[in-house]
This record gives C-alpha cells, structure tokens and sequence, in this order.
C-alpha cells in the first residue's frame, strides 16, 4: 500500500495546473472565489477551453474523444480544478447524457450529439425530478403520447439546474400509463427552443435563481429523439443515475472549504484571541479535518477500485451520505465562525464588478448564503435517505 | 410549585396569538413588510401599540403591563410563530430594559415606546465583538462637560429607523476591561449608517459617528450589570421567539409528511422519518422546559437569571440547528425554494444563534455560573 | 408559573429527610454509595422500615394503603430516596401488580395479595418478556391450559430481576393460541415454589447475576389466580406498563450521577491539572448540565399535568427516551474522566465487607462496569425505538 | 498511489487468519484463557510464535519478518476479530519497539521475544498520567555507577507474567519535563505486582519497586522519542484491532437483525434500524480508511507518522463507541449477556479507547500536529 502520489501521476498535476494557470482568466476565478454569479458565457468560455484541450469530455472513452485517463489521473483533475477556483463543468451534457448515449444511444445520435458534446456546442439540461416525484422516479407524470413519426409532451419537470441557459433537455416521461410504474419510462431528447416549452425561475432559500420549473404543453418530440427503446428509460435513467453519484463526494470541495475554514478561524476572534485559539472551535476544526482525512482516502480506494475495474457497490452511496454530511458541516462551522459578522446579506455583493465596502471582512458575504444552499446536497442526486435505502437493501440484504 | 399561566397571561397570549394570526400569518405580507422603507410596516407597529403589545414587555413601574420574563416569553413564542419582523426586540425590549434600568429611569421616553411614537435602538455590538458584555472600543470623552462619542457600532437592528440610539462606549480603560464602560443616548439623526437587511430578513445598520452629542444614562459598574440584563433579557427573547420558529418548523413538516407521497406511501409512513420526528418533538420540549425555567426566574438575582438564560440559550442554538436542518431535509426540495414559508423560519431559527451569543458563548457562561 | 418548591413542598421535604436520616443504617447506605451488590435482606430492611411507616405504597390511592401524596410530594420522595443513597424500591409488587390488582382484581385477589404488598410479605417478580418476545408482548409463547379447576403452565419467562429472591411471579400467558396475538393473553399471579418452577441466573455483561430465566414445566395454578378476565390480559398488560414508565426518566439519579461526575472530574487530572479545567472536557459536562436541567422542568410539567389529573401521552415516552440518554451519557463521562483508570476491574470490589485498597481513586472501580450496565436502560421498559414508534402514530398520526 | 497488498501480506494476512480461525473463534475458548495463571494461553502463545506472527512484527533488521505500520495493521486487525488476548501488543509490539529503537538494539532479546520464550512488558503509565508521553514521576539514580529505580507503574499489561520489565523514569527535572527522561530495563522478579484483570479480559498489573537495580536502554531526548514512537505503534495496533471487533461487531449485528423476528417481521426489516446500520458501516470504512493512512505512512517523518496515527485513533475512539453502543442496542437484551459474545466485543472496543491515548488526547496531539 502506498498512498502518495507517483512522480508520473505528479507529473499529471502539474501539468492540469499550469494550464489552467495559462489558461483560466484571472477575474473569472476571483468571481468563483466571491462566489459571484457566474453568467452563461463565463461556465461557457472554461468548457470551451476544456474542449480545445481535449478534456472536456475526460470521463468518456478515448475511442470518442474522451482522455483516457485513470481513476487517478481524473481525481486529480478534479482537484486540480477546484483548487484553481475554476467554474464547475456543467455535467449535463459532457457527464450524464453522454456515457448514456455512448451505451445505449443509435449511431445516429451519437454521431450527431457526441461531437456536439465535445465541443461545447449544445447546453444540455436534466428532466427528471417533477413535482411529485423527486427521489422516486417511478411516480413521474410528464407523458410523450405516440402520434405516429413524433411524441406529444405534457407535463412539468422541475429542479432543472441552469434549465434557463439550456438548448436541449433529457427527459424521463411516461409512454405506457397501463404497466407498473417502472416499465413504461421512456428517455427522449428534446429542443428547448420546441414550441409549448416554458422555463419557470425557482428562487431558492438564498434569493437566487439557479434552478427552474420546465413546463411541457403539446411539445412535439421525433421520434428519433427517443434514445434506446421505448419504455425501457429505467434502465437508462438508474445507469446515468450512477454517473451523477461519482464524485458527489465532493473531497476537492471540502478540501478548499477547510482551508477556507482555517483561514476565517485565524481572522475571527473571539474575546481578543484568533478563533482558532478557542480550544472547542479548533477541536470541531481537527475532528472535521480527520473525518476529511479519512474520506479521502474512503474515495481513493473506492476510485482505485474503480480503475481495476470492479464497480463501485456500496460505496458510491456511502460517499455520497459522509460527502455531503462533511461539506455541510464545513459551511456550518464557516457560520459559526462569523458569529454576528455572518448576519448581514448583501445581494448585490455577488454581482459582477461590485466593488463596495463590504460589510465586516470580505470573505463574510457570501458565508451564510453558502450553508443555506448547500443543505441541497443531502437532497438531490438521491438524497441520503435514499442512499440508505439502497445500502440496506442491496448490499445488507435487509 | 406552580406551571399554570395566570388568567391575565392566559388572556395577553390569546389577545397577541389572535393579532398574530390576523395580520401576520401569511408569508407574502412578510415579504410585504420587509421590502417597506424601514424594513417592517409602521401601521402594524401602531397597532401593535394601541393593543398593548409592546407594553407587554415592560413593567408597571415604567408604565406598562407586563414586562417580567413569562411576560416577554409569551409575547416573544407568538412572534416566532409568526416570523414577525417588527422592532419588537430592539425599541420594545433592549431598549426600554435599558432605559428602566439605569438609576433615574426615563420614564417618559419608555411611555413613547410603548406607545409606538418613538423608536430607540441598542447599539452594543461591534465588528469585533463577540457577543462580550465589556469589549467595547468606541469612545467617550467629556468635551465643556459635554459627553462625545467616537466610534462605530455593528450590526445594530432597526439602527436606520430608530429615532434614538443607546450606545455603548468605554470612557476609560483598555477595550476588555470590566470597568470604564457608559452607556448613552444619543439622537440617530446625527450618526451616518449604512443599513441592509440580515439574511433571515431584518434590517440593520453600521452606525459610524465623530463626536457627536450624547447623554450619560449610566457608567462603570452599574452600565456593565445594564449591558448584562439587556443581553440576557434578549437572549430570553429570542429563545422564546425561536420555541415559536420550532414549533412551526414541527407542524409544517409533519403536514407535509402527511401529504407528501413517495413509493406508494405518504413520507410519514416511513419509520426511519417517523423516529427523526419524535427526535425533534422531544428537543423542542426540553427547549420549552428550559426556557420556562429561564422565564419564571428572570426575576430572581442576576447570576440565577443570567445562568438559566444561557441554559436555554444553549440549548436553542443547538437544538434550532437540528430543527432547521432536520425541516429542510425532511421536506426535501420543496423546502430549498423561497417561496414555501419553512425556509424562511429555518432561516430565522439558524441566525437567532448569531444574535445575543451563540451556543458555545452561552455555554461558556453557564458553566462559569455553574462549576464555581 | 413559579418552579419554586412551596413552604409546604419543602416541609415535606425535611419530613422525608429526616424519616431517611434516623432509620437508613449508614452500612446500607454506605453500600449503595460504593455500587456494592445487595443482599434480599438490605432491600427488605429499608422496605420493611417503608412498610411500618406507611410510605412503602406511595403511588396506591388512600383507600388502599396508599399516601394521597400529589404528583410533586412523589417527586420529592423520589428524589430524597435517591440523595440519601438508599436502596431502590423493588417495584414489581408495590409499583407495578398493586395498581393492576386495585384496578382489576377480584376482591378476594386484593383482599388477600394487597396487604401482603403493603406488609412487604411476598417478593414478586415479573414475568413478561420471553426470550422471542422482548418489546413485542403479541409474541409470547407460554401457555396456560385450562385443565378445569388450574391451568397448567408451560414455557419461560426472560430478564426477570431479582427474580431468584423473589416468592411469586405474575405472568403474561396464552389461553387462546387461536386468535389474534393480543386477544389470547392472560394475566396469572404464580407461586414460586409450584413444582415445576426453575430459576435460572443470567449473567450480564458486567459479570453480575441480576437477571433470570424462569421456566415454567407443568406449573399447577389454581384458577383464582386469573387476574381479571380470560384473554384479557393484554389490557391489564398495558396499564402496567404505563406504570413501569413513570419515574423510568430517573431525574434523582440522573442529578447525582452528574454531581459525582463533577466531583470526579475534579479530582481526576489532565497535564497536572483537574479535568473539570479542560476547556473540552468541561463543556461536555455543561452540556449535560443543561439538557437535565431542562429535563428536570419537563418532569415536573408532565408530573405536574398528571397531578391535575391529565393523562400523560407523549410525555411519558418522550421522557424515558431522553431519561435514558441522560443517564447514559452521564456514565459515559464518569468512565471518560477516569481515563486509565477505568481499565481495572475487581469483581470481588463489589462484595459487601470489602475493605482492601482500590486500584487508583476508590471512586474509579465501579464506574467502567455501571457504565456497560446501563446499556440496558434503553433497551428494557420498552426499548426507546419502541417509545419513538408509540409516539409517532398515537401522537402524530403518522 | 497503490492500495493493493503485496503477495507476501496476503500470506501473512491468510496465516495469521487461520490460525485465529481454528484456536481462537469461540468466545468460551477465550474465556478459558483468560482464566488461566497468567490471563492467557502459553501454549497457544508459543505456537503463535512457532507460526511467525510475532515476528511479523518485528523488521528484518532485527531478525523478524515484517515490522512495517501495514504488518501491525494487518496482524491486529485479526487479533481483533478474534478478541485475542495473548501478548501481542505488551511483549510483541510495545516492547519490541523499545528494544529496536535505541542506540544499541537488543537484539539477542528481540529475538527471544520472537521466539516466545521471553515476556517483557512496557511500563510507562503512571496512576496520574494521562497518557503523556513526558509525564513521569518514578525516578532513577546513580548509585555506586548502577541505576536503581525508586517508584510505581500503573496498567502495566501483562505486568505479572513478563520476565522483565521497561520503566520510564525520571533521572532529572520536574515531573512534567520533557527533558530528563530515562528508559530501564529490569527484572520482573525483582518487583512486587498487585496483579488484576481489566473491564475487557486483559490482564494488568501496578508495580512497586524500592532501590532495585536497572539497565539503561537510552535518555533524554532519545528516551521520549522512544516513548512516543512506541506509543504511537500502540496506538496504531490499538486501531487496527478496533477495526477487527468492529467488523465482527457489525456482522454480529445484521445476523441478528436478519434473523430475530419482531411484530411479525425480521428486526432488518424496520427502516429506521437499517438506516442506523448504513450509518455504523459507513463509520467502519472511514476508520478502516483512516488507519490505512496511518500504517502506510507509519515508516515516514515522526510528524506525518504521529499525525496520521492520531487521526486513526480519535476516530477509533468516536467510532468505536458509535458501534459498540449501537451493537447493543440493536441486539437488545441478548447483548447484555456474558454467554453471547458481543458484549466482549463492545467492551473491549470502548476499552480501547482507555489505552494509549483516548479520542480527546489524539484530538489535541493531531490538532498540534495539523494546525501549526
């Protein structure tokens, strides 16, 4: 066992590094440090870069433009971006609807689409979640009625992340209303620009809008936006479903967020002394760094095994639960640092170019908005109760 | 012994809940009211006045008809449920516990209080205080026998609106010292201030003065025990408020679980929610308990009151965290989003542990009152 | 609203105190001081002494024997009981069979059984749970057949304290394997010395016999031993087990526990210096302060809402589930405090005359082993998963 | 990056299983041991020794066959499976550790430790320390050229059966010092014993000894780096041990669960039990991950090596009662027994927190270590 880096694989790193330090505008990772709202064209000017490069698309396989890299290799890449302060790569497109494409999609659409993929041209959106069926997916209600050479959608598809930015969606919707709920599932691509689709804002606990409601009435879908066969989307919905959960873990995030918590504690003080002197705060400090320490290394084996080729059981969920539980707790104790100084809530301090006072230190702005938000983690991409379901279940047999 | 409320409580918490309910309940005239120029409605504060609330909150020798701590819990449990952002605590309670506390007390500016024509502020907070009773860095000195100030004071609530402002300042010593602090009042209109709202929808302000005019109300020994009272009178408030919060926290959920289905079953069927529930029943009821104890002693000598507020305090902060996150989790979504009222509470009941000292200052005091 | 304990509540008190004072032997107390095991004869001592005061059937009303003392004078009694370091009450005649038989005994049964209690005459047991049936009663296996004038009775009863001093056992047994699970249950008073009846110790993890099997094999029990009626035991059961709740949230013990764990904390040492001067270890102490600080008001709200005659709902379940948490944590500083010197383990320590030199503090032998004794307290009585059910569809609907 | 295990601690690791396999399984088995003279089983700790086990861990350097954090690891994981407790951690590791660390390594009494047939054990703890590595009151002396010992040891495991005995002991300073420090090597028969089991079937004995005569393995400096490193090996194969029971401890568990029927159902069928185990297990393979780090970097930087196994052992302490509590718990009544073995399971992995340092102290050592 051995768990430092080899000279190749640091070779790697450096290389990812210095090229986005060549390569990422300066302001554009200082506006993801504010955390200022990133605009369309600032995700779309790194994912462009990324595609020139060639690694846009570096979970895929090399034969379709992918990187080819290992488990190792694409665990430092996402380090590596975190650390830059990069905008995340927006995963609809190059992350999830592609692998599903690549396994089940006709030559046609992979011919089409995959191409547009790797080169940032399409922005894709995801159509899971409705209203009524967020976790379980069984229940959903959008329907796509066979109508000859097209399907006719209607329905309401919600939770849609930068759905305002999106081209195209995927979709789960119902084309067989007769069958157990599971089996008349079908996948089906569609134009956000199709007559009868409409983009509702969500504004979300912290007053932003990231997130949006997709409304469907009588949009007309072809049928060779069907991917795979009709009614079999399940499967195609739980194996996507697996890609989202990689990497849920976020170590990379929590890495900077702790570092980020270690320099607050240092700034803060609390009755003349630097926060990080109080013996509590630091000892809530060193426990979360160990639990970070661990999950790391629980992540490392699990991407490791990955890379020899077993798949990933059991532990994709239970990254996904202590991932999120260790980020959460991050924001929590980024919170608790502030004290009072984490009350005041300047909207506009995350528009581009604010350049006022801000109130208190610069680094309290954006801190309480952060731990409300990030309480979304533990819901979506299958919230910990579920994973907990399917740990119990699958692999306790219980 | 004795756990009832008396008739004339019973009577002031059904008038305030029926007042409430009218005019508050809906979250959108929330909304409403805190996008108004002074970050809460003038109408309902009047109102709120001519019905007797806010003389709820203080005592018959100032001219009120309420002001002990059962009286103040009470007043303080309705505006959680209702996530009121009136100025309640800052004019209703710190100010006027100011005020009646000092050695000649100003009567007659408590009476405008009450009756809603005049707001006061408590500005003790700075950027660097840590919710300490005696770090004080803003300035005092006596210019022609005339009192200045020099100096800024943070995250003052309803600091844009107030009429007047009570400030803290150190007249002698170093900025930790116990003793050397005086507490003044001084008139708003001459301090500049940069107000914004707080992230659970309250208006504050940093308030910045150069020698402006103020009037002593009360120094050393005396303005520590009034800057101490002040805080564990909003300490006790704010845990009152908070019970409200969790309260509705409780029964949003549990509609919700009730209505909400997900494989075939209503949410509330599932057994591992069903024990995360009474988890939370069962810590909103020793916060209950713990503030009737803080409240049915807040009277008594000021190492008891102090100890049993930080007990509820405490307590509050730790068990609002479980019940704010536990409410968002257990809706899912729909509890991320601005419009469904549990984020809003969830949000007030997280940043009560930011005002008046958080969990761990509170149990840093109660254990210095209870280990010596 | 006034916490304050009345002049009269007070008077009370010393009355109690007093009473303790002049006739608890200072051996006895001294015993329970030092968690030394107790003889049949140490807990008949200080019953009997209850006896011939008439304070032994405290909770029964008047008419029977009882005190007519309130809900807070039996909370003071409780609570003086404990501070004088007597031994416990056994409960399982006077706190938990009288009520029944008060309630749904024939006059015969209480005419005979009730004063016998009173007198402190018989040691019952009980037996309720079986080895398949711990907190789920629907499963019992023992059965009582009608063979005319008796029932014989077969199979074996579980966790039974005390049960090897005890004389008679009452028991729930199946008279009707043909019908629901509840319906068949009958509530029988049993003579320990009845041909057929076996004890068997069980030992526990701390290496003490507390607890029992009790075998039934062809156990003769005349028919007027039937409290009640026929296949209605399942009722009677249940009124019991409200009984065993009450008082199981332990406020008195609980409060010095937490006293000795001061005490402890100050004397053991950290770096030269106390314990309780460790800014960590003192807060979780703190802490623990609070929340049975705020448990002890929740007590007397819910004995004080029963005082006035309102029945506790879930109150009663909520209280045991935090009582018992309390309790646990409280043994899980002691054992944290001690450090080291909670590894050794002399089980001879805990014989009555003992008097060689501890290993380490005197204080430090019992307290890693009451520490794993009280494990139990969440798991009998009703376990706490089973609280958190009760209350969950009686009292939320769910 | 490479988390495989090489061939050689396959085989090892396969042996080692084994051979606890077949001796060591049944929880009656170790009951009879640690009834026996010296609280276990020579016989079975002479085949240990004939099989390799002990010598896999000590390093070729001193005629032994492994040695390494991963050898440690590897071998008390098993010991934990099988609640061994013959002395592999007094005599095999800690003593082992001692000898190879100083200047002129005792080779010769290394390799009859190896062998089997010599007992030594390590006696640093002292009634009043708390698990300091410098805190050290039994003092040493120069008398006529030949150190004597004057004082008393506290916990020493397997103090009543080793041959001979390593002392810390204080040649100079103050009881605190780091400085000052002296490790001895003596003579068992030479000390009186006040010998006892611990809560857990350890056998464990206090020392006293007056005047008697002791060889010097090493001082100051060298002395506490001595002691540390030997305490963080302990605390390395503390963890790894905890590991073991917490496997056994788990699968004990959903056996149970799987097969005790409640309400009609298995006990694995009620959600929130389930939810309780994903909780355990998701713990366990954080520990199992935290003690990977430290055994692969054990043979690293002293820092790296104290901070990692520092990690390990704060989160064995945490974890480690998370499980053995919830063990119980899920058990019910049927753990509370002597005659069902998880009890022995639960008790020695909250025990472990007892030894070589407990949750806070690795707290605070890695907080030093990670902070600065």
């Amino acid at each position: 066992m051995n768990f430092e880096y080899s000279e190749k694989e640091e070779k790697f790193r450096s290389e990812v590094r210095e090229w986005l330090k060549e390569t990422l505008p300066e302001y554009l990772s200082e506006k993801v440090k504010k955390y200022q709202r990133l605009t369309k064209e600032d995700y779309e000017l790194f994912m462009n870069n990324l595609s020139q490069k060639g690694w846009l698309a570096w979970h895929w396989p090399e034969e379709y433009g992918g990187t080819g890299w290992n488990a190792i290799e694409k665990h430092i890449f996402e380090e590596e971006i975190v650390k830059a302060s990069a905008p995340r790569i927006v995963p609809f497109g190059v992350n999830m609807l592609g692998p599903v494409l690549i396994e089940f999609g006709s030559e046609e659409q992979k011919n089409y689409y995959l191409p547009r993929i790797l080169n940032n041209e399409d922005w894709w959106a995801q159509g899971y979640s409705e209203p009524g069926a967020g976790s379980d997916l069984a229940s959903l209600k959008t329907t796509a009625v066979d109508k000859g050479d097209y399907y006719l959608v209607n329905g309401q598809k919600t939770w849609t992340t930068l759905g305002h930015h999106a081209d195209k969606i995927f979709c789960l919707v119902k084309t067989d209303l007769n069958v157990k709920p599971q089996l008349g599932i079908s996948f089906l691509l569609i134009d956000m620009d199709s007559p009868g689709v409409e983009v509702k804002p969500i504004i979300t606990l912290d007053g932003e809008h990231e997130v949006n409601e997709v409304w469907f009435t009588n949009v007309k879908v072809p049928k060779k936006n069907l991917v795979g066969k009709e009614n079999e989307g399940w499967t195609y919905a739980k194996y996507l479903l697996t890609f989202e959960r990689t990497g849920i873990a976020g170590v990379p995030n929590s890495k900077s967020a702790l570092n980020h918590l270690k320099m607050v504690s240092r700034k803060s003080m609390k009755n003349g002394k630097p926060l990080i002197e109080d013996p509590m705060f630091s000892s809530e400090v060193a426990e979360l760094e160990i639990d970070l320490l661990a999950m790391e290394i629980f992540n490392l084996r699990t991407v490791s095994a990955a890379a020899e080729g077993k798949a990933p059981g059991m532990e994709s969920s239970l990254l996904k639960i202590k991932g999120t539980l260790v980020r959460q707790k991050t924001t929590e104790l980024l919170r608790k640092a502030l004290g009072p100084q984490a009350l005041p809530y300047l909207p506009e301090q995350f528009d581009e170019g604010w350049n006022e006072m801000p109130i208190g230190p610069e680094y309290a702005g954006p801190i309480a908005k952060q731990y409300f938000n990030m309480r979304k983690i533990s819901i979506y991409g299958g919230s910990n109760e579920i994973q907990k379901n399917i740990v119990a279940k699958a692999s306790f047999g219980l | 012994m004795d756990f009832s409320l008396s008739e004339e409580r019973k009577m002031l918490q059904e008038t305030v809940a029926r007042f409430f309910e009218n005019n508050y309940k809906d979250i959108n005239k929330r909304s409403k009211y805190l996008e108004m120029n002074d970050g809460f409605s003038r109408d309902f504060w009047k109102e709120s006045a001519n019905l007797g609330i806010i003389s709820g909150l203080v005592s018959p020798n100032f001219g009120g008809l309420g002001g002990s701590g059962e009286d103040i819990s009470i007043i303080f449990e309705l505006i959680g449920k209702s996530l009121c952002i009136e100025p309640f605590l800052s004019s209703g309670l710190l100010s006027s516990t100011v005020l009646s506390s000092i050695e000649n007390p100003k009567t007659e500016l408590i009476n405008q209080i009450v009756d809603g024509e005049l707001l006061i502020s408590f500005a003790h907070m700075e950027m660097n205080n840590r919710y300490e009773d005696h770090f004080v860095e803003t300035k005092a000195f006596l210019e022609n026998d005339n009192w200045k100030l020099n100096g800024s004071k943070s995250f003052v609530i309803n600091g844009d609106s107030a009429d007047k402002v009570i400030i803290s300042a150190r007249i002698d010593g170093e900025i930790n010292d116990k003793n050397g602090i005086g507490l003044f009042l001084v008139d708003n209109n001459q301090i500049k201030n940069r107000s914004y709202n707080t992230i659970d929808g309250y208006r504050a302000a940093e308030l910045n003065f150069e020698n402006i005019e103020a009037e002593l109300l009360c120094k050393n020994d005396l303005a520590l025990e009034c800057i101490i009272k002040t805080n564990s009178a909003g300490a006790l408030a704010l845990s009152a408020e908070a019970i409200g919060i969790m309260q509705v926290c409780f029964e949003l959920t549990l509609d919700y679980l009730k209505t909400r289905k997900q494989f075939g079953k209503s949410i509330g069927a599932f057994q591992s929610i069903q024990h995360r529930m009474v988890d939370m029943m069962l810590e909103i009821e020793q916060v209950r308990s713990a503030v009737m104890l803080a409240s049915s002693t807040f009277e008594t000598n000021s190492s008891t009151r102090d100890k049993n507020v930080s007990a509820a305090k405490n307590l509050v902060g730790r068990v609002g965290k479980l019940i704010a996150e536990e409410s968002i989790q257990l809706h899912g979504g729909i509890a991320m989003t601005w419009e469904y009222s549990v984020a809003h509470y969830a949000k007030r009941l997280i940043m009560i542990d930011h005002l008046m000292g958080d969990a761990d200052y509170h149990r840093d005091r109660f254990k210095l009152l209870s280990l010596n």
